[in-house]
Formats: C-alpha cells, structure tokens, sequence
C-alpha cells in the first residue's frame, strides 16, 4: 500500500505545478488560432453513457483551459459514432476534413477504433484514446496512436499473479462476456493461470439468463471466479451466482469499476476484487471535485478521468504553440507529465509507460483500493 | 470433462431450463395469439414485456415504497405483506402492458386495417406532434406541451386521411410492428431517469431453497414461475376454447370477413386479443422482475427474439405449442450452452429450430390453423 | 318495407361497381336479382352486410339508416348473409362452423339451437356425415351447403343468399330452392342472387335486373321470367 | 402407343377416415371431351388432384400418355402435358391477366436467369411468343379487352376464363376443367360450350368437371359419373342420363326448365 | 376537391413522382433515354452537391462527411435492398436474416485478402459473391419448403448464427475481426485511398446501375414473371408448370449474392471488420428499407434503402432522438403509405398498347 501512496503524492505534485505553469502562461498570454480537438466515441446509442462520461472528462479539461486563457479558445467537437465500426470512418473523414481540429480523443472501442484510426494515421492526425484497451492495437504501426490507459495485456497477467499470489486461489473459475474487451482479458487470464482453471464459460452479455454458465461453476466449486467484462453484466453475474449459493470470491477487470456494478449486484457486490490500472491518487480527489462543480451532482465515472488526462496532453500541445497536426503529433512524442491518472509519457508504440495495476475491493457498497498489484 | 459436467450438473441444468422456457413460454403465448389471429410477428410485444418490467418496477419503489436496501441488504418481506406486494406488482404490470398493447393496436396496427378510429389518431397525432417538436425544443417538457397542443389539429387530419376499409399489405404491418419497436425501446431510453443504463427492481422475495429434487435446490422463485406459466396457458386455453369470444378469436384468425358477416366485431376481438397478450406479457414480465430483478430499454429484444421462436418451434397460432417450444428451448439452451459453451447458446437455439423445422415445417404441435385445399 | 336500397354507389378505386341502384325488400318476401357477370350484385349483398362502404346513397333496415353501422351490428338487426366463396373457416370442422352461425344468438337455451342444428344436418345429410371433418378440408358442394346451413343457424330475419346453387349437384339445385321457399313460408324474408335466374324468379316474388351497376329493370318474378328481353339476355331462353 | 392419352388405374385416395377415391379405374380417349361427374362430395376434384399431383394416391397409378406419372413433381406433369383450372379460382391475383397467361405460356420455355440476364436470343424469342400464345388465346376466350387489368380486378366470368386461357397456355395434351361454368348466366354457358367445342377441335382432349347438365350432356362426348368415390357409371351422354343409378344419386327430379 | 380530399390524394399518390413518370412514358426513346442519361450524370456528381450553394443543405449531413456517408452507407444500403427486393417484394419470402449474406461477402474478402491471403481485392470481391450465393442455396435447399414466417424465422436464426460464429471463431478473427482488408485497386486516375471516399462511391454507384440494369432484366422474364407468381399463388405457379423451388433457390441466391456484393464493397472500403457490424438489427432496418421504399418495385428499394441510410446521418442533430424518430417515422409510413414510398404497380406492358390481335385465333394446340 505504501508504494502507491507516495506514488500518488508525487503525481498530485506535479499536477499542482502543471496547473500552476498553465495558469503563469495564460498571465504571459497564450494566444492562438481557433483550434478544436473532438471527442470521438458513442454520445448515443447503446453506448452511449460511455462515451458521455468520456466527453465529459476532456469537456473538463478544455473548459478548464479556456477560463485560464481567455486568448485560446479551444473547442471541442464531438464526433457521434455510437460506438459502430460501420459509422466511424465517414465521422472520421469529417473530423479530418475539419482542418481546425488537432487532435482527437478516442475513439472510445477498439472496434471503431480499428475503422478509424487507418483514416487519422493517414492524415496524421494524433489520436489518444482514454478506453480502447485492446492489446492489439499497438501494432498496426500507426503514428498517431496513443492511450491514456495500459492495455489489457498489462491487466490481464497482473491479475492472474493476484489470483494466484493474495488470493492463494487452487481452483479457478473463469467468464467472459465473449466481446473483444472481455474475452481478450479472460484469455490472458486463463493462460496465465493455466491449470488451476477448472471450469471456463462464456456469457451472452444481451442476455438476462446466465443459469448454465451458473450451474457450471456451482459444480465445479472454484474458489476464485475471475469474469472478463463490463460491470451491468457483472452485476448480473454476480448476483446469479450468489443466489444459486456460489461463495467464489469474484474477481474483474477495470470495465467493472464503476457504481452501475455496485447497484447491479447490490449485497452480492460484497467482497468482490477489481483491478484497474488506474489509480485514484489524491490529485484525483481535486479532479473529482472540479468534476462536480462543472456537472453538478455527478461524480466522474469509468475512464472520465482518463479523457481529461488526453484532452490535457493535447492542450499542453496547443499551450505550447503547436498550431499543426504534426507538429502536436511530434509534440505527444516528448510529453511528459503527471496526470489525474498516471505519469503519461509515451512508448514508441503509443502505450503509457509504467503498468502498475491495482486491486480495488468492493465493501459495503464502496469501491475502495487496496493496493499495487505485485 | 464436458459429459461429466453435463451429468453432474443435469438436473440443475433442467430446473433453470424449466424455469427460463416457463418465462419465454409465457411471452410466446402474446406472439402466437396475435400470430394466430394477425398473422402479424407482433415486433412490439417485447416492449410490451419492457413496459411491464418497469410497471412492476413503479409499483414496488414508487406506488408500494419498497426501498432498493435496507441497510444494505435486500429489502426482504414475507408473509402476508410479501403476497401483497408480489400481487399489486402482477397487477401493475398485467394493467400496463395490457394498455400498452390496446394502445400500440389501435395506433400502430388497425389503421393498417383500414379501420382507423379517433384513438388511433390522437395517438399518432400526438407522437407525430412530439416529433415535430423535437427540432424545436430542448426540453421534455415544452416538447409535451407542444405535442398536445399539436395533437387536435393533426388528429383531425389524420382521421380524414385514414383509409377506410382498405387492408394493407402483410409487410406494411411488420414494419409498422418494428417502428412501433423501436420508438417505445428509445422513448424509455431517452426518457427514462436512467436513460439506457439498466434499472434493478428492489428483491422482496427472498429466493429459498423450498426442496431438493435429485439433489437441485428447487428454488421458490423457480416454482412461482412455472406454475405461473401453466396457469396462464390454461387460463388462455380456456378462454379461446370455451367462450363466445375464444370463437371469435379463432374466426377472425381463419377469415376476417366471413367472422364479420356472422356478426364477429372484428376490432374488438382484435382489441381483446391484444389485451390477453398483453396481460400475458405482464405477467411474463412481474416473473422476470421477481427471478432477475433488473429491466432495461432493451431487456425485451432478446426475450422477444428468443420467445418468438419458441413460439415458432412449438407451432406458430397453437397455444400449447407456445409452452411447449418455449419449455424444448428454455432446456435446450441450458443443455446446449453446458455442453458447448455459453456463447453458443443462441446457435444452439436457432440449430434446434431448423433441425425440427426440417422435419416438421409447422413446428412440434403444427399450426392449429389448416391451410385450405386447393 | 324491410329493406331499402336507395341510390347506392359503390366504388373499387376509380372503378364505380354500383352507379346508383335503388330497390326494396319487403318483410316475408324472397326477392331476386339478376345479372350477368359483373353487374354488381355481389356487390351489392356485400355492400348490405356492411363488407363494403358506400360512396353514396343508403340502406335502411326496418325504418333505420344502416349505412353507417359495421357489419357485426347488421348481423344482430337479423341480416346474415351466405357469402359468394362460400367463406368457410377452414380450420374449423363442421361443426364448428355451424355453431359459428349462432355467434350472436341471443337464446342462450341451448334446446333451440339444438333443434335448428339437427334441421340443418336434416337438410344436409353430408355435412352429418362430415361433422368433424376441417371445414377447409371440404368439397366446394359441401362447403356450399355448410355456408348456407350456417346462415340458417342465425335465424337471421333477412337472408342474403349469393349464389347458393353455385356448385351444387342438380339434385341439390332442387332441393335448395325448395328449401328457401320453405323458410320464406315460415317467415325470413331472403334476398337471393343467382345465375340460375329462371328457377330464382320462379321462386321470387319480385325481381330487379342488374346490368353494369344500375337497375334495369324490375317487376313480379313471373313477369319477368316471362320478358322476352330477360328471357333472352339471362335465361338463355331461344 | 395406345388409343388413350389418360388412364387411371385401381386409384384409391383416402385421407383419414374418408375415401374420396375408391378404386377408380377409367381412361381418357385422345380428343375425346370426357364429362366426370356426381353429387357433391363424390371425389371429383379429388381425381383432379391426384392426376395433377397436388395429392400422391393412396395406391393405384395414373398413366399419361403411356407413362407413369408416379413421383413426378406437379410442375413437371404440367410440363408433361396436363392443365387444369380451379374449382375456386386461384388466379395470380396482383398480375395483369396477360401476364398470368404468360406464366402458363412459360412452361413451354427454358430461359432461365442465365439466359434472362445475358439476354440470348431464345430470350427474346420466347418473349415474343409468349406474347403472342397469351394475347391470342385472350382473344380466343374473349377477354383481350382487359388485357392489362390486373386479374384481381376481373368480374367474375372473366376471371374464369382467364383461368382457362392460362391453363391452353401451357399447350397441354389434356385441359381439365373443374367446373368452368359455376357462376355463369345460361347465354354465357352457350357460349362456354362452344369455346370447349372450339378447343377439342385445336387438337385438345378435354376433362370437365361440371354440374350443369345442359352444358355437360351438350359437349361431352362420354361421361363417367363418380359416387362416394366410385365408379357408378360410364357411357355416352345419353346412356348415362337415363341410368337409373345416376338419376337416383345425382340428377334427381329430372330439370323442367331445359 | 374538399381538403380532406385533397390530404388524401397527396398520401395516396407521390403525386409529381407518377405524373413525371406518366409523362415520360408518353415522351419518344430518345428523350427517356436522354433523360435517364441526365439523371446518372448527376447521380454521379452526387458527392459535391453539399457544396452546391443554395441546394446544398438539402442532403448535407451535418458532422459526418457526406462522401464517406454515401459510400459507407448509401451505396451499401441501396444494393442491399436491391438484393433484398428481389428475394422479399418479388419473390414473397420473407427474409430477417439478410445480413448474414452481406457479413458472408464482407467476411470472404477480409479472409481472402487479410486474414489468412492476400488475394487482390478485384480477386476477392467475385469469389465473395460466389461463396455468398452458395451460402443462399445451402441456406435455402432445406428451408425454402417451410412456409411464410417459418422462412423469417429460420433466416434470422442463419444471421444470427453467421454473426455468432464470426464472433467466436478465432478463424474467422473472433470478436476482435479484421483489419487491413485489401482495398480496389486504382483504376487510371481513380485512386482508392484511405481519404477520399469519391472514388469508391462512383465504383459503387457503377455497380448500382449494372445491378439494376441486369435486374431488370431479369423481372421482366420467364425468371420474374415466376418469381411475381410463386408470391401471389405458389401452389397455383407450380401447377401452371413454374418450378418453384428452382426459382426460389434462384431468388435467394440472387438476393445473396447481391447481399455478398455490397459485404464485399463495405469491406474494401472500410478494410476493418468485426462482428458488431453485422447485428441482427440490421436485417431488420434492410427489411423495413425495402418496403419502406416499395416492396416489389426497384425504384422503391433504391429510395428505401437510401433514405434509410441517409436520413439517420442527415439528421445527426437529433443525436440520440433520431432512432426514436426513425421508428415513428415507419409506423406513420406503413399507415399512411402501407405499400412504401413508390408502391409496386400491376405492369402495364408497353407492348400492350401497340399489339394488333393476328387476324385467325390460333391456339397453338397439339394435333
Ligand atoms: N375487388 C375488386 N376490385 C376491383 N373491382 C372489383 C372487385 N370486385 C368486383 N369488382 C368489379 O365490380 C364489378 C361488379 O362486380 P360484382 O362481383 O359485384 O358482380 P356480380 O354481379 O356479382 O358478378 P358475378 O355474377 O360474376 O358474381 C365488376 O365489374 C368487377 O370487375
Ligand atoms: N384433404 C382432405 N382431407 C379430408 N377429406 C377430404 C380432403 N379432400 C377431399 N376430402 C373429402 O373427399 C371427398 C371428395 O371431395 P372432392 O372435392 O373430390 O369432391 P367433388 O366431387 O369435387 O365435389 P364437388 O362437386 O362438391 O366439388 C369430400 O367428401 C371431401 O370432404
Ligand atoms: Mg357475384
Ligand atoms: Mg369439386
């Protein structure tokens, strides 16, 4: 617990000073051309809460940046896509036709992703993505990639080494929601964890029934249940698995940390591990707080704070003068700054550096971390 | 491995199969009673199940105050005040999607049949009115404002447009069917407090093991299900069969102007039809509520899929056959997705379905309506 | 008057089937008309059972305006009409297109529909024969005989009758006309359509003549049988 | 090859409890107009369909032209040379009445949708002639006048003979008519009888349903009258009017109105 | 003429449509021809018309560039429900599962020149069509015997198995799909990249017309004239000698192979696909294209199929009401309209008009 402690304490600090050097230009005045950066990602749909709680991270950050330097009034555009690969390309077209946009958060799946992301690498225009966590989308060797979040193939071992490191687990259970997100987890999970795997099922998530996925794992009676999947799904899960009398200690990925999860299972919620490779330091707490005051009565929700670390990376950008898509593009390539969420800095690749996962606890209804992964 | 489990697990598997068929069976019976008598895949009657969700939903937290936790453990009754609230949230949910279906007929489905009335088009006008006002306003609220005030001047229209006596193609009602869809799925989830998140619906019936059965826990929300679902099949049954109306029902079914020239009211056995769908389809969804405890704008699609279906592979128009394909998928499903996998389950469905179909093209029972000779 | 036609208009699209006929039926009495192939009178029967809706003019039933009323309400003033095609259910046996007929009985003591049940079956000896058999199932002659002993079992107080001989065997063709002239005696006044217009107007006590939607002519079913012109033009008379 | 174009053989059809066929054995001679008759519910319509192929007989076989015609698909005895209308009609109802001939004329034709797209010269040619055998035997049955009225929109009469014209269009050896005059005034039956009389002369052999007597004892040329299923009778018009048997089952008081 | 009916002939009738077609049809070969020819020009010049300056608000859509939206969408819409009509309005079977036709073409291309070769895609795209058309005959051999809604619902379990599979197969890319699809290759001085979506929406638009142009000729032959009878009377076509089980084998595995075309256009353009694209809600937006437009009438597919595609992107203001919109927007349609935009007219054949009956009624008859 320590380590990510002081971990955090020196990310607040370098936020504090950030903040303060943002504020110390705007005196000296940072002036620019109307420019825009776009959210790219699902605003409606089925999807759609994802996307706007994405939006409303880096619609807190350019706000934020705005009132701090009346002269650069940045906008943000939003670009639809609901979240549909079929859709994407032409809303990327458009973004790219729009020359006064330098840089895009999103988009916000990996599978819109994959349609777009061809169109901006082609026009050069950089992208950082705070949600895709997809472990492929790295080598598509395209320049302007960047997340704001590790990939699941950082995710995935950290969480079979706590399985079977803390939880000392000897027989495992393993679910997926057989989506790219899910299923890609679980499988580095179950090949990591190899043998101690006894039982390995997928789930419908449009369903409403997992009964034999239920029985399956009744029989089979593992001590550790790890599901690979969103957390509406999750709360079903668990809640099922619960009254059919499993007492598995349940174990999710970071699409799981978020209240909807909390109300979904209600008391079945109760004990359950969630890793995430994010961590809520205390400069989060200052994030949540501007949060809600800018969108009253809401909290930030899964990947809000990671949007606001992307949108801040490309304001840094346009802070510094940078009024071309290379030359924010380039500029991505030498940042390096404290976020909400994380340092971020970039690989060659477009990854964060750094890949610490933490393991959160679920407790009387609360989401509360418990510490680094080892 | 995979046969063992399946041994081990069989019964169990059998139960929830049961369980879950009792629950398409029950959205089936709505399907095929207006197949019977339409000939029409009633698209929206999975939105009338959707409705009836939420109206048990209302009933409980907002008409009954049945608080989500307390203290954080489910909200448990029992006894006396238990029976209570099950039966005024059957009665919701009966009464609204009951209405909900009447409502959906007469706007949706009879002006196709060329037999608009002042109901229909008030709907109609109403919605079309809510729609005009869409590119005016912001707010729910100025919008409803402007739908009604709108809603007299078009309803005047539209009664004059109205086709009198004009049958529209078979087509024309499918797509109406799924317009009438998915207008009621995006009203709740634009509209609705929680948008497209899903809801829970509070669990007041604590789920016990009543007894064992080859060693399966029987569990009460189980049995209150099945044996739900064979009433109402009874009740249904002896409705079409014995009363004056049941023949109505079935001669409208078979020859829509001849039943008019015995002296069948034609739309009120339409109307009625509806209703005894739409009771169902309540009911159906009071019993979803008490085994899942969750609705969403979308929780109808895939129950309606999948009940249609079961309606189809027991003999589309046959009311037993209605029970009994939705018991053959709810089984083959569980079966199917222990054996195979989860993420199979609906090829496994669908497979069953065309592997009966193969061999008996009218379904397990067949239809209980004979095509004529030539 | 029982019924009255007046001026009535009907229309398929553009087409106008029926340019305006007025006629009348009075209480007791068969009435016929006559016509060749699409003069309209189908049209006209479906038009007084209310299948279709008017473009112009009325029917009034017993001093009242039925215009308006749909068809289920006519079937409860007395008029049941046994259609041209017969309209079987065809999922239903026999039986059960019987009982059909007395969909808005009244006289829930079941003594009396027995007693007209077992006069149909009387009359229709095949359909006994066929009673559980699906009504889709039978021989156009016996679907034939279904429709028109189902109407009888509404006890309607105007029979329609579209072509009740159609596809009947000569036997029967006897039979049926004896057999409406026995109802009419005991009192339902009928309205009958038929090709067969020599043996309709013998029946008859009035007749119209149709021709492309208008009345052409009208006058006592023996004056007509005996017109050169209708002879002619309907009887295939030489 | 033998004198008859048709031939049923000990053909028994039952469905369930009922036997509409009971061991049927007649024979259609070539050209000859043949009358099957009975009271209702005698089974001729059933004959129908079983030499049609919309029923497979119970046992028994039917013969065409020196061949069997077991398991042959019904479109194919079509092609073999058998038509026939419909007791109720079953027009295609949303198609123009050439158009409804012209799907009879096809079955003569082998353009497929290979040929269609490529538009091969057999295309265009079997168009053509489609066009003229429709229109022409439009104009033989009196109906070319509305042509290009869809069939649905027909009076009644017309649509009987349109039936009839659709059925010549296959260019059949045998035309079977099930009951071609119900619903006909006596002129038009006049003038029905002699279109039939005008197809046997084109070279047609003739089966006809009816239960107009005058009609059937005008054209015919020998009638077999069917009851319960069975042959009760077979012989010349006349024979058969004043077989005892047949006035007792079917025609009853002898019709005064001739 | 009274205002209620005056309302009526406006909603019975797309007035000026017909009457344009009614003068057109009096007009002599040449001026049809010339003004078909008018009409594809401009069709072509389509993508600009956004920047055309009074006019251009009509169809831009806002957010979204129009190009890629009439290539993404458009296009792909309008050969779907091309396909779609011939199976559904011409041949009467009612199909929900049509887009497993379509992900089979897209799939087969991202295979063939991704996935596991890397075939050209001039290469992929006719393999695609043939694998979708044998798909439409394996599909249909068993099921085309069931009747009516049998068929719907067998056809959207087959969409929904194809989707399922794809998702699950690690063959088939499983729920991460495929990318780097090959695109077309460049044709003079059209050149298909990545950002210009111009040149595929005139290969689109290309194949569009040579589409309509063989349909055409299909529906007015042996092969339409049977297909139009089996949807009226089935029984009734296959005594009056119609094969009907070829012929609807014929239907689906042209409506198939259309299906696989336009599968195999999308995947060439877009070059990335995964299982999401394919939902079983699109078969139902398909489905309510066609008779949206006109069940059984080309024109009315192409309208359907590119209003559908269309009007969501025209109206991206409406952001997330629009599907709600869209639904309203059938239910009022099938009222008012129940048989689509453009209905199917009882054809009246040309030649009609002009026939002369031949002087001797001959029938033709065998001696
Ligand atoms: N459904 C319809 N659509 C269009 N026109 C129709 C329709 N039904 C009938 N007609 C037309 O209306 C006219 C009258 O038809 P109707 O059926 O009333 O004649 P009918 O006197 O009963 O003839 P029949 O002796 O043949 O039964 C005919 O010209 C016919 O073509
Ligand atoms: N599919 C069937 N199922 C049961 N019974 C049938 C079936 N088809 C025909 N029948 C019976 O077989 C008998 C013969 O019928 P068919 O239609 O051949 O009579 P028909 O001689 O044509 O009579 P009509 O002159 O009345 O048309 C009838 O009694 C009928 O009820
Ligand atoms: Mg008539
Ligand atoms: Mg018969």
């Amino acid at each position: 617990g320590s380590d990510s402690d002081s971990d955090s304490s020196a990310a607040e600090d370098t936020v504090a000073s950030e903040v303060t050097e943002d504020t110390a230009a705007t005196a000296a005045g940072v002036t620019c051309e109307p420019v825009s950066i776009a959210f790219f990602g699902a605003l409606s749909g089925d999807n759609g809460n994802l996307g706007k709680n994405i939006r409303a991270g880096a619609d807190l950050a350019v706000s934020e940046f705005n009132t701090a330097n009346p002269d650069c009034q940045v906008g943000l555009v939003d670009f639809d896509s609901q979240g549909d690969p079929a859709q994407a390309p032409a809303l990327a077209q458009e973004a790219i036709d729009d020359a006064s946009i330098l840089g895009i958060v999103g988009p916000a799946f990996s599978g819109e992703s994959k349609a777009a992301i061809p169109l901006f690498d082609a026009a050069g225009l950089a992208i950082i993505t705070p949600s895709a966590t997809n472990a492929d989308l790295n080598d598509n060797n395209w320049k302007v990639f960047h997340r704001a979040l590790a990939g699941d193939d950082k995710q995935g071992p950290a969480i079979a080494t706590y399985i079977q490191n803390t939880l000392a687990a000897a027989k495992v259970g393993v679910i997926d929601d057989a989506t790219e997100y899910g299923k890609g987890l679980a499988d580095i999970v179950r090949d990591t964890l190899g043998d101690t795997v006894v039982a390995s099922d997928s789930i419908d998530p449009n369903a409403a029934d997992f009964s034999a996925v239920v029985s399956k794992m009744k029989d089979a009676a593992p001590d550790t249940i790890f599901y690979g999947g969103y957390y509406a799904e999750a709360g079903k899960l668990a809640k099922q698995l619960r009254d059919a009398g499993v007492t598995a200690t349940l174990v999710f990925g970071d699409g799981v940390k978020d209240n909807g999860f909390i109300e979904a299972a209600g008391p079945a919620a109760d004990g359950s591990i969630i890793t995430c490779t994010c961590a809520d330091g205390a400069s989060f707490a200052e994030f949540a707080a501007a949060y809600t005051a800018k969108f009253p009565g809401e909290t930030p929700q899964t990947y809000g704070a990671e949007a606001y670390d992307a949108a801040s990376a490309f304001l840094a950008a346009i802070a510094a003068g940078e009024t071309d898509r290379a030359g924010v593009l380039e500029f991505l390539g030498t940042y390096d700054a404290a976020g909400v969420t994380k340092q971020i800095k970039w690989d060659e690749t477009g990854e964060v550096a750094g890949n610490a996962v933490y393991a959160y606890k679920v407790e009387a209804g609360v989401i509360s971390v418990i510490g680094l992964i080892e | 491995m995979r046969d063992w489990l399946i041994y081990k697990t069989f019964w169990d598997l059998t139960v929830t199969g049961v369980a879950l068929g009792s629950l398409y069976a029950l959205v089936a019976l709505g399907y095929t009673l207006v197949y019977g008598v339409l000939r029409l895949i009633n698209f929206a009657h999975s939105e009338i199940f959707m409705i009836g969700t939420f109206a048990s939903l209302i009933t409980a937290t907002n008409v009954l105050g049945v608080p989500m936790l307390e203290a954080g453990q489910y909200p448990y009754r029992t006894g006396f005040q238990l029976v209570l609230i099950l039966l005024a949230c059957l009665l919701g949910s009966m009464v609204l999607s009951g209405a909900g279906a009447v409502a959906l007929e007469r706007a949706a489905y009879r002006p196709l049949r060329g037999s608009g009335d002042q109901f229909g088009a008030v709907v109609l006008a109403f919605v079309t009115a809510f729609v005009v006002g869409l590119v005016f306003f912001d707010t729910p609220k100025s919008n409803l404002i402007f739908g009604i005030i709108g809603t007299g001047p078009i309803a005047w229209m539209y009664l004059n447009i109205f086709r009198r006596g004009r049958q529209a193609p078979r087509l024309a009602f499918l797509i109406s069917a799924i317009g009438a869809s998915t207008a009621i799925t995006e009203a709740v989830a634009i509209w609705g407090p929680r948008d497209r998140e899903q809801y829970q619906t509070p669990r007041v019936l604590e789920k016990k093991t009543l007894f064992q059965l080859f060693g399966t826990d029987i569990r009460i929300d189980y049995v209150i299900v099945i044996i739900g679902a064979l009433l109402m099949t009874t009740a249904l049954l002896l409705f079409v069969n014995r009363t004056r109306l049941g023949r109505g029902v079935r001669a409208v079914a078979q020859d829509v102007e001849t039943a008019k020239i015995l002296g069948v009211n034609v739309d009120f056995v339409i109307l009625i039809t509806f209703v005894l769908g739409g009771v169902m389809a309540g009911g159906a969804a009071m019993m979803f509520t008490l085994v899942y405890d969750q609705s969403k704008f979308n929780i109808g699609f895939l129950l309606g899929v999948k009940s249609f279906t079961a309606a189809v592979l027991g003999g589309i128009g046959n009311l037993k056959g209605a029970l009994l394909g939705g018991l053959v998928l709810g089984l083959a499903e569980n079966y199917g997705s222990a054996l195979f996998g989860g993420e199979w389950k609906d090829v496994i469905a669908f497979v069953l379905l065309l592997v009966v179909l193969m061999f008996r093209p009218t379904g397990l029972l067949g239809e209980s309506l004979s095509k004529a000779r030539v | 008057m029982m019924l009255e036609v007046q001026d009535l208009r009907v229309a398929y699209g553009k087409i106008e089937a029926l340019k305006g006929i007025s006629f009348t039926v009075d209480e007791g009495e068969i009435v016929t008309l006559v016509g060749a192939n699409g003069a309209g009178k189908t049209t006209t029967m479906r038009t007084i059972s209310g299948l279709r809706n008017v473009v112009g003019g009325s029917v009034t039933f017993e001093g009242k305006d039925i215009t308006q009323i749909p068809s289920h309400e006519r079937v409860k003033l007395g008029i049941c009409q046994s259609p041209e095609g017969r309209g079987i259910f065809p999922g239903m046996t026999v039986r059960e297109n019987l009982d059909m007929g007395t969909y808005t009985r009244k006289d829930h003591k079941s003594s009396a529909k027995d007693a007209d049940f077992a006069r149909v079956l009387e009359l229709f000896p095949r359909l006994e024969e066929r009673i559980t058999q699906l009504g889709g199932t039978l021989s156009g002659g016996e679907q034939q005989m279904l429709a028109i002993g189902r109407a009888l079992m509404s006890r309607p107080r105007l029979l329609l009758l579209d072509e009740p001989s159609m596809g009947l065997a000569p036997k029967l063709i006897a039979q049926i006309f004896n057999i409406i002239t026995e109802i009419n005696k005991q009192g339902t006044t009928v309205l009958l359509v038929e090709q067969n217009a020599s043996q309709a107007l013998r029946r008859a006590h009035r007749g119209y003549v149709l021709e492309t939607g208008h009345v052409v002519k009208t006058g006592l079913g023996n004056d007509l049988l005996n017109d050169p012109a209708v002879r002619a033009a309907y009887l295939g008379g030489h | 090859m033998s004198d008859n174009l048709l031939e049923l053989d000990h053909v028994t059809m039952k469905f369930g409890g009922v036997t509409a066929l009971d061991d049927v054995t007649f024979a259609i001679r070539r050209g000859e107009i043949l009358g099957l008759i009975g009271p209702n519910g005698a089974g001729k319509t059933t004959c129908f369909n079983v030499v049609t192929g919309v029923y497979a007989a119970t046992s028994g076989g039917v013969h065409f032209d020196g061949t069997s015609l077991a398991g042959l698909k019904r479109f194919q005895i079509t092609k073999r040379g058998i038509a026939r209308t419909f007791q109720n009609i079953r027009l295609f109802p949303d198609m123009t009445a050439v158009e409804n001939v012209m799907v009879g004329a096809d079955a003569n034709h082998r353009t497929s949708v290979g040929g269609a797209l490529l538009g091969l010269p057999r295309h265009h040619r079997e168009e053509a002639e489609g066009r003229n055998t429709a229109m022409e035997l439009l104009t033989f049955m009196g109906i070319a006048d509305r042509a290009g009225d869809a069939a649905r929109n027909l009076p009644y009469g017309y649509q009987r003979r349109l039936e009839i014209a659709r059925a010549l269009a296959t260019k059949p050896q045998l035309l079977c008519l099930d009951e071609p005059a119900a619903g006909f005034t006596p002129a038009e039956k006049v003038e029905l009888m002699d279109l039939i009389r005008k197809i046997r002369a084109q070279g047609y052999t003739v089966l006809l349903i009816e239960h107009d007597m005058s009609l059937v004892m005008g054209v015919t040329d020998r009638i077999v009258v069917l009851d319960f299923g069975k042959v009760i009778a077979t012989g010349t018009p006349s024979e058969v009017q004043d077989n005892p048997a047949v006035v007792a089952a079917y025609l009853g008081v002898p019709d005064d109105d001739a | 003429m009274s205002l209620s009916e005056s309302l009526r002939s406006v909603t019975s009738g797309s007035y000026s449509v017909s009457r344009l077609g009614e003068a057109l049809a009096k007009q002599s070969r040449s001026v049809r021809w010339s003004f078909g020819a008018i009409c594809i020009l401009a069709l072509y010049l389509l993508p600009w018309w956004p920047s055309v300056p009074v006019l251009g608000w009509i169809v831009e859509t806002p957010g979204t560039s129009f190009p890629s939206v009439l290539t993404d969408q458009v296009v792909i819409f309008v050969l779907v429900a091309l396909g779609l009509n011939v199976v559904v309005g011409l041949a009467g079977l009612l199909d929900l599962g049509y887009v497993g036709f379509y992900a089979v073409g897209a799939y087969t291309v991202a295979i063939l020149s991704s996935q596991h070769a890397n075939l050209p895609w001039l290469l992929c795209m006719p393999i695609a069509v043939l694998v979708s058309m044998i798909a439409g005959v394996i599909l249909g051999t068993p099921t085309l015997r069931l009747r009516g809604d049998y068929l719907a619902i067998v056809t959207l379990g087959f969409g929904e198995i194809i989707r399922i599979t794809a998702n699950n197969v690690e063959w088939l890319g499983d729920s991460r799909g495929i990318s780097n699809i090959a695109t077309p290759p460049s044709i003079g001085p059209l050149k298909f990249t990545v950002l210009d979506a111009k040149p595929y929406y005139f290969l689109g638009f290309t194949t569009i017309l040579i589409v309509i142009f063989l349909l055409r000729r299909l529906e007015n032959s042996r092969v339409g004239r049977s297909w139009n009878a089996i949807r009226e009377d089935e029984d009734a076509a296959e005594l009056m000698g119609v094969d009907t089980f070829k012929f609807k084998l014929w239907a689906f595995a042209i409506g198939a192979a259309i299906g696989g075309l336009a599968g195999s256009l999308y995947a060439g353009k877009v070059q990335f696909i995964n299982p999401n694209n394919f939902p079983l809600q699109l078969s139902i937006l398909f489905l309510a294209a066609v008779v949206l437009g006109g069940a059984g009438n080309m024109w009315g597919a192409v309208v359907g199929g590119a209003l559908v595609a269309w009007m969501p992107e025209r109206f991206r203001g409406f952001a997330d009401k629009r599907v709600f919109v869209f639904g309203v927007a059938l239910v009022l349609v099938m009222v008012f309209r129940p048989q689509g935009l453009i209905p199917r007219k009882i054809r009246k054949e040309r030649w009609l008009e002009s026939w002369k009956p031949s002087t001797e009624a001959d029938l033709g008859g065998k001696e």
